[in-house]
């Protein structure tokens, strides 16, 4: 419902004194806000520093133990989702609520449809969506079944969602955690065009270079409670980074040269297809030398997941497989015995991967236990036949302090750490064993900046120690923070690569879209319009 | 899957619709003591329990305290409720213990019946195939057969969920059904000594009756529980308890088994193999199952009999969710209705309440202790926040 | 075999799978909700038992069907309330209303009827009788529709019609309303749902609820329909087979069909050849007697792909631990 | 005083348990006098059953069922003040009275009954649970049938392989139906709560039935041909009135001693022609004399006809 009966001049959203605790856990204390009209405010702070639940109880997820929510400048009660979907409130949560097996379509009506019968909502929706798809720039496939899209066009169905309800206030919980950087630029646009037809915009991060490109305000947040609300125009990174942690954090990662050594990892010709048929991989090459990181840059379902799980040894049921992979100069298994991730681990390949939840950890396992997951069989954590429980914590305590895993408690279930916190932990189970080489996917996703900074400094010291780093992230800074060489994939090859220091954001993305202006492959299906074709530079091998 | 907020997009489900992970409790701070939750908890929904069953009993015409007082004293008044009710016990420990180990590895074990009418089968034909001298060495030897066979039976439906994705629920409900056909077709027309009206083996020979615990009591010179069925088979359960305690929390294998009963992907991830967990979380289940033949078989009846199992797989089920899937667990709840079997049979036998008397009892309890515990623990939560809060 | 036989085991089938068919529909719209069900033996039991109970008191097989499905919603109340409003294990909830229906049901109808567990034999309209189609005696003497029409389409009870009715319906309301949007969509993601201002509990309780309604259904059919009186034990595993049929139906309206069928037909042709004789061997009755169970894990090894259950089933939804 | 102790079918089984309770009534309203009753809930039970009520002075003991035979043979010695009485099974002890009966002859008539009121000259068997008690009654009503009716046809059914076998009337209406498509117009259902089914549905199909155990003609009048009851009622109502004075040994319930007969009564007299009636008697007494022999097939499991 457009603020049609607002005060003018009234804030669109204000909360007063808005506290809530999770049993013992005091999620927010006390909280004030003040959100004007017409702006883009910014949210930050620490992994389970409780800006998911402030929003979740704007938008009635929630409720808040005390406290008074206005909107334009009306104090409502907001009792569930539909008060606050009446109220003209839309949300982005920071995991999705999609259902995963209904179309676009199904998925925007959901809850908001016009009678008892589907066919009216469906065609008013379809109609809906072109609308906004032109006026936006929002284009999504509403048949499209949801698992099929990538996160990015995901996010842009949960978007959808609020705007087809007419959200007048909207609501993004770290929204660019999983976007490549054009989608984030995309996104961008799109709010600021929200923004500038008088719509607000609530938009919490972790990336600061976010807060500062596009909030007109910022607000931190610490352990529950509001600790600074500032113009962003009068702030800075810095500053910023401080107000939230609560002490100053490097923002860059400080990394000596590359020395690197012999080949650790050599790829020649890797193919693979999946299940369906469909060649993930097409003939990928690569080598990684100790001492040097290399990183995989790509928009997203460009083989890179594949290519990690390749090379872990866990490659999607029914897949084939084809070329050569040596580690150390011998050769590994592709297939079979001995080319799953328990071989691959003794051969000393650590990983990293991309989703701690559904891979990385046993969620519903102590953090102690996950710290034997996947070197369950280590020799050094058995005692005869049955497992060496009292090792595998001992050596979990010493995990957690060195790596200031909070809280420090390792008969927490993983599913009780932060996002931060659960990365830590996988972090540090195949870093701390120095792996020859390190398998890392999409490490710092939906992580607070003091843990980013913290792995960052991780991956630097393993490769300062001579092993051979490969990490995929979609998170362009990262790559070209960490790297000392860049490979950008693009539908299951690689498309080229660049020495970092050479790299430039421009030649990257033309890579990332699947254009090389140095060598193009007369086979690669280039769309005409996308080769622009200027940058020529860098080592391409 | 973690319900609501925890769901990350990219979480793959875990497969099969019993994977249904218990999320356990415990977050940064505990909402209630541990022992308030442990203890108090069961304790209150019990009495629940037992508060509804009296007003049952009461509706019937009957009166709840002298039902009580019956089953109580026939149960647990005196060593020889004792001997029927740790007889019961064990049988619902094996079980248990089967759905247990199967549940740990996701996947729901409906087949203890079969598995454990198979294990029958497995003691008669090792007992009855060679001329045991003594029982200790047929008692080996016998759990043996009923392990394999126990556990073969439930090989199959774990081949099947394992290469041919065929849903264990519903093979292991069809091997309950074909294992009664098979039984009952081999004694009928192989086992049976003709001319006996009986569908069932050969009575045992004497030389491998176990010994029933009063019998070893008697050893000690202690008079207890005579002719009652509870026999040397209890400790194999308790010892059962120990290992399957010490598989699943103490060796790789357990610990790969918890794994992917939690989560496929992840133990793809970790190299292990579903295939080589589901079937041998499977065999181990089936094999527990089975196990279960050397207590009612070969101790208590002394031959093969059709249904002998008497409903003891389905109990199972109810015993390893009320024991919370731990062995320690599974032996209070096997033991609780060990309780209930035996004070309803009393019950049946010595008053003139129906024996569905029991059936009742036994489904509030289920009820009440298994589903209904949070009706229970919410409310102790709240008081139990509220308390803190004024403490602090 | 000849075209009769087909017709009278074809008849059989329809006979044998139509509670088979209500209870596996009455699971499929609990599961899909989200709560899985293993209580949909102890429900039609308890609806066999309350519609016989009350078909005899008052002597009219729509009364009892109405105390049908009263019992058995009485039962998925006590579902509901276990793993919707309390948050408990829906497969022990399960468990427990099966046993309690075992045992409630004999000792009610022992206290009331004293036939130890058994109901009087119904008869006349405490009954439902045999419905012949219009034209069904017209056009029996056509040959192959005639026989079709007039002895395995007419015939029935009106609740087999209803059973089959339910089918193209609960399609429809599943994948054409939006009561089956959202019901679908609280099976796959709770959340989804909550977050879009609709009540997971008004959700899911409607659902067990028509689940409880379509297994009191199935049981009066079992009672009042098919036989004549409630005895003891009598559903006799059909929640199970039932179950069976759901996930072997991938929680489909039309599979459910077409897998209640094929048990209904495998029970059928075990009836009609209890000693199949393969010229070599005679196979004894009772290996024709696990038949359909035989059939079943062929079939599912050999032709049915993996099941995937409806995403948030069998969790409660919880917002704040 | 005497008790009696039920097998696990449940005393109101609408088969030979339920017969017993009557026998046991049936003392009890005659003399006033009182007894105890047992239902058994496991295997396990029947030892301690037996035990506790020898204990508490219970005498004769009266059991039904094959399934206490292994237990009363232990048993029995310990207790040898006490007469204990078991149908359908010999238990050879000094103080136990076996009581079997001659099932295979009472279903012989139940056959030449079927052979003769049946116009298509086809009748079907309905059996319970697939165990060889059952075999006995099929066997005895096949040769019957057989004797009646050389060319006739017999349908074999049996319900199940679990004890659910015994409760499902639906699936013995459904067998009903099947046999009646196959041309069957008798049946004769030996299935306990099953029968119940079979009845009602050859009821409603129009085709004739037989009960079995107790007189079960008045459950459809003029539907059911006639009932194979055996007289397990009997026997415990004497050996009840008998006291502590039961006879030890075997005493087989034949068709001479009355043990095993067919019901007739008003419900079933119009179905009853002469020519059926004339049939039965002269079967009868051909057996009384010896002139046929029954086979059992408890003997040798083999049934000399079909
Ligand atoms: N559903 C829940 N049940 C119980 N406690 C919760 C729940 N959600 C959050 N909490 C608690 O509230 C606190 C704040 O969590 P919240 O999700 O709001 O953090 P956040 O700031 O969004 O963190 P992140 O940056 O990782 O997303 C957590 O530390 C946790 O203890
Ligand atoms: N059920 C829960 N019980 C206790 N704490 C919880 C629960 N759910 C979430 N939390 C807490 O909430 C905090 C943040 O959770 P949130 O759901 O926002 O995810 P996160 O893992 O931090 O996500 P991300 O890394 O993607 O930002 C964590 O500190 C965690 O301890
Ligand atoms: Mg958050
Ligand atoms: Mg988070």
């Amino acid at each position: 419902m457009p603020a049609a009966g607002a005060l003018h001049g009234a804030p669109a959203i204000e909360l007063r004194g808005i506290s809530k605790a999770f049993g013992p856990v005091q999620a927010n204390k006390d909280i004030d806000l003040v959100v004007p009209r017409g702006t883009i405010h910014g949210i930050i702070g620490e992994n389970g520093a409780g800006k998911s639940t402030l929003m979740s109880i704007l938008y009635g997820f929630y409720r808040p133990d005390a406290g008074e929510i206005l909107i334009g400048g009306k104090p409502i009660a907001i009792a569930d989702s539909q008060a606050a979907i009446r109220a003209g409130i839309g949300m982005v949560f920071q995991h999705f609520k999609l259902v995963q097996n209904f179309t676009v379509l199904e998925n925007v009506i959901l809850g908001a449809e016009d009678g008892g019968l589907l066919r009216p909502s469906l065609s008013r929706a379809r109609g809906a969506l072109k609308r906004l798809a032109s006026e936006y720039g929002l284009q999504v496939d509403p048949d499209a079944l949801v698992e099929e899209l990538s996160v990015g066009h995901q996010q842009r169905v949960e978007i959808l969602k609020a705007l087809y309800r007419q959200a007048d206030i909207l609501i993004l919980d770290e929204p660019t955690g999983v976007l490549t950087p054009a989608e984030a630029d995309h996104l961008f646009r799109i709010l600021r065009g929200l923004r500038d037809e008088g719509k607000t915009i609530i938009l919490i991060t972790h990336k600061l270079r976010e807060i500062m490109e596009i909030t007109d305000n910022v607000s931190v947040m610490r352990r529950g409670e509001m600790v600074a609300s500032v113009k962003t125009a009068e702030t800075g990174p810095a500053q910023l980074a401080e107000l939230m942690v609560g002490r100053k954090v490097l923002l860059r990662v400080e990394k000596p040269p590359a020395r690197p050594g012999a080949p650790v990892l050599e790829v020649r010709g890797l193919r693979m297809v999946d299940a369906d048929g469909v060649e993930r991989l097409r003939g990928i090459d690569l080598e990684i030398r100790a001492g040097e990181i290399l990183g995989i840059a790509g928009v997203a379902g460009n083989g890179q997941t594949q290519l990690l799980e390749v090379l872990g040894g866990f490659p999607e049921a029914g897949a084939k497989l084809q070329g050569e992979i040596r580690l150390n100069g011998k050769p590994l298994p592709l297939g079979g015995a001995g080319a799953d991730g328990r071989a691959r681990r003794q051969a000393g390949v650590g990983h990293v991967p991309e989703d701690r939840q559904a891979e990385g950890l046993i969620m519903d396992f102590t953090a102690w236990e996950n710290v034997a997951f996947g070197y369950h069989h280590a020799p050094e954590f058995q005692n005869g036949m049955l497992m060496d429980n009292a090792a595998i914590r001992a050596d979990a305590m010493g995990k957690i302090q060195h790596f200031d895993i909070r809280p420090p408690n390792p008969d927490l279930a993983a599913r009780n750490f932060s996002g931060g916190n659960q990365q830590k932990i996988v972090v540090a189970r195949e870093v701390e064993r120095n792996p020859d080489l390190l398998l890392i996917g999409q490490p710092t996703r939906g992580v607070d900046i003091g843990a980013i900074e913290f792995i960052h400094k991780r991956i630097v010291a393993l490769r300062d120690a001579g092993k051979a780093v490969l990490l995929v992230s979609v998170e362009l800074d990262e790559i070209m923070a960490l790297s000392d060489r860049i490979a950008v994939m693009f539908d299951g090859r690689i498309m080229g690569e660049r020495l970092a220091d050479e790299a430039t954001t421009g030649d990257l993305g033309c890579l990332m879209a699947g254009v090389d202006p140095a060598l193009t492959p007369p086979e690669a299906a280039i769309p005409p319009a996308a080769a622009p074709g200027t940058d020529a530079g860098g080592g391409a091998g | 899957m973690p319900a609501a907020v925890r769901d990350e997009p990219s979480h793959a489900s875990g497969g099969s619709i019993w994977k249904t992970e218990k999320t356990e409790k415990g977050g940064l701070m505990e909402r209630m003591p541990k022992w308030a939750d442990v203890i108090l908890t069961p304790l209150i929904s019990l009495a629940l329990a037992f508060g509804i069953s009296a007003l049952v009993i009461l509706a019937i015409g009957e009166s709840p305290v002298e039902a009580l007082k019956v089953m109580v004293q026939g149960a647990l008044g005196s060593s020889y409720g004792w001997g029927f009710t740790l007889y019961y016990t064990t049988n619902f420990v094996f079980t248990g213990l089967a759905v247990m180990v199967a549940y740990h590895a996701g996947l729901f074990n409906i087949g203890g019946e079969g598995q454990a009418a198979l294990g029958g089968l497995g003691v008669a034909l090792v007992v009855l195939a060679l001329p045991w001298p003594h029982w200790a060495l047929a008692l080996p030897a016998a759990a043996m057969g009923a392990a394999l066979f126990g556990a073969l039976w439930a090989l199959v439906p774990a081949w099947l969920q394992a290469r041919r994705g065929s849903h264990i629920v519903i093979t292991t409900i069809m091997f309950n059904f074909i294992a009664a056909a098979l039984l009952n077709y081999v004694l009928v027309n192989l086992l049976r000594p003709v001319g006996s009206m009986d569908p069932a083996s050969a009575r045992f020979p004497a030389a491998v009756h176990l010994p029933k615990l009063s019998d070893m009591a008697l050893g000690l010179g202690i008079e207890w529980g005579r002719n009652t069925p509870a026999n040397v088979t209890f400790f194999v359960a308790v010892a059962a308890c120990v290992l399957v305690w010490l598989l699943i929390w103490h060796t790789r294998l357990g610990y790969e088994i918890r794994a992917f009963g939690k989560s496929e992907p992840a133990a793809l991830y970790a190299g292990i193999s579903p295939v080589r967990i589901t079937v041998l979380a499977m065999l181990i289940s089936g094999a527990l199952a089975g196990l279960m033949a050397i207590n009612n078989v070969m101790g208590e009846a002394e031959r093969l009999m059709l249904n002998a199992v008497e409903g003891a797989g389905f109990i199972g089920i109810a015993v390893a969710l009320m024991g919370r899937n731990h062995p320690l667990g599974v032996l209070l709840a096997a033991l609780l209705f060990g309780f209930l079997y035996q004070g309803g049979g009393e019950l049946a036998l010595w008053t003139s309440i129906p024996r569905e008397l029991i059936v009742v009892i036994q489904a509030l309890v289920i009820l009440f202790t298994g589903a209904l515990d949070n009706m229970v623990r919410m409310p102790l939560e709240r008081l139990f926040t509220a308390l803190r809060r004024k403490g602090a | 075999m000849d075209f009769a036989t087909v017709i009278q085991i074809l008849d059989s089938a329809v006979r044998l799978m139509t509670p088979l068919l209500l209870a596996c529909l009455a699971g499929l719209y609990s599961e899909r909700a989200g709560v899985f069900d293993i209580g949909l033996e102890g429900k039609m039991l308890m609806a066999a038992f309350t519609s016989a109970s009350v078909a005899y008191a008052t002597g009219n097989a729509w009364l009892g069907l109405l105390a049908g499905i009263g019992g058995a919603v009485a039962m998925a109340g006590l579902h509901g309330l276990a793993s919707i409003s309390f948050r408990g294990n829906q497969l022990i909830s399960g468990v427990a209303i099966n046993f309690l229906a075992s045992g409630l049901t004999v000792l009610l109808g022992q206290k009331i009827f004293g036939l130890g567990g058994r109901t009087p034999s119904l008869s006349g309209a405490a009954r439902f009788g045999e419905i012949t189609l219009p034209f069904a005696d017209t056009l029996r003497p056509v040959p192959v529709i005639g026989p079709i029409y007039a002895e395995l389409i007419s015939g029935h009870t009106i609740l087999v019609y209803v059973a089959f009715a339910m089918v193209p319906l609960t399609w429809w309301v599943l994948y054409r309303t939006r009561f089956g949007l959202r019901l679908r969509a609280v099976g796959e993601n709770p959340a989804s749902v909550d977050t879009a201002g609709v009540s997971v509990t008004r959700l899911r309780y409607g659902a067990v609820m028509i689940c409880g309604v379509l297994c009191g259904i199935a049981g009066a059919y079992l009672a009042t329909g098919i036989s004549a009186g409630f005895v003891k034990e009598m559903t006799a595993g059909r929640g199970f087979i039932a179950l069976a049929a759901l996930i072997f139906a991938k929680w489909r309206p039309w599979s459910a069909l077409f897998a209640t069928f094929l048990f209904g037909l495998m029970e059928a042709v075990a009836n009609r050849f209890p000693n199949l004789d393969l010229g070599i061997i005679t196979v004894p009755s009772m290996f024709m007697n696990a038949l359909p169970y035989i059939l079943t894990v062929i079939i599912l090894a050999g032709f049915v792909g993996r099941a995937i259950p409806p995403r948030a089933g069998g969790e409660p939804y919880v917002k704040e631990r | 005083d005497p008790a009696l102790i039920f097998d696990l079918g449940g005393k109101f089984d609408k088969s030979f348990n339920e017969a017993a309770y009557n026998g046991a009534e049936r003392w009890k309203a005659e003399t006033g006098g009182t007894y105890k009753e047992l239902e058994m809930q496991s295997e396990a039970q029947r030892e301690q059953a037996l035990r506790r009520l020898a204990q508490s002075g219970a005498n004769p003991i009266v059991m039904t069922g094959f399934a206490f035979g292994e237990v009363l043979n232990k048993i029995a010695p310990d207790y040898p003040d006490t007469k204990f009485v078991i149908i359908d099974m010999v238990v050879e002890q000094p103080n136990v009275q076996s009581v079997v009966f001659t099932e295979e002859q009472g279903s012989y008539l139940a056959g030449v009954a079927a052979a003769k009121a049946s116009k298509s000259g086809t009748v079907g068997f309905i059996g319970g649970m697939d165990i060889p008690l059952i075999h006995k009654f099929e066997c005895g009503y096949a040769q019957g049938f057989k004797a009646a009716n050389p060319d006739g046809k017999l349908i074999i059914n049996y319900t199940g392989t679990t004890p659910a076998a015994w409760n499902d009337p639906v699936k013995g209406g459904e067998l009903l139906k099947a046999q009646v498509s196959q041309g069957a117009d008798v049946v004769y259902a030996a299935a306990g709560g099953t029968g119940i089914g079979v009845l009602q549905a050859a009821a409603d199909a129009g085709v004739l039935s037989i009960g079995v155990d107790s007189n079960q003609n008045h459950l459809h009048p003029g539907m059911v041909l006639t009932s194979m009851v055996k007289g397990v009622d009997n026997s415990v109502y004497e050996a009840f009135k008998a006291g502590t004075e039961v006879e030890p040994g075997v005493r087989v319930m034949d068709l001479a001693s009355g043990g095993v007969s067919l019901a007739m009564d008003d419900n079933n007299k119009p179905l009853i022609s002469d020519e059926i009636a004339a049939a039965i008697d002269t079967a009868a007494k051909a057996i009384d004399a010896g002139e046929i022999k029954v086979h059992d097939y408890m003997t040798d499991n083999t049934c000399p006809v079909q």
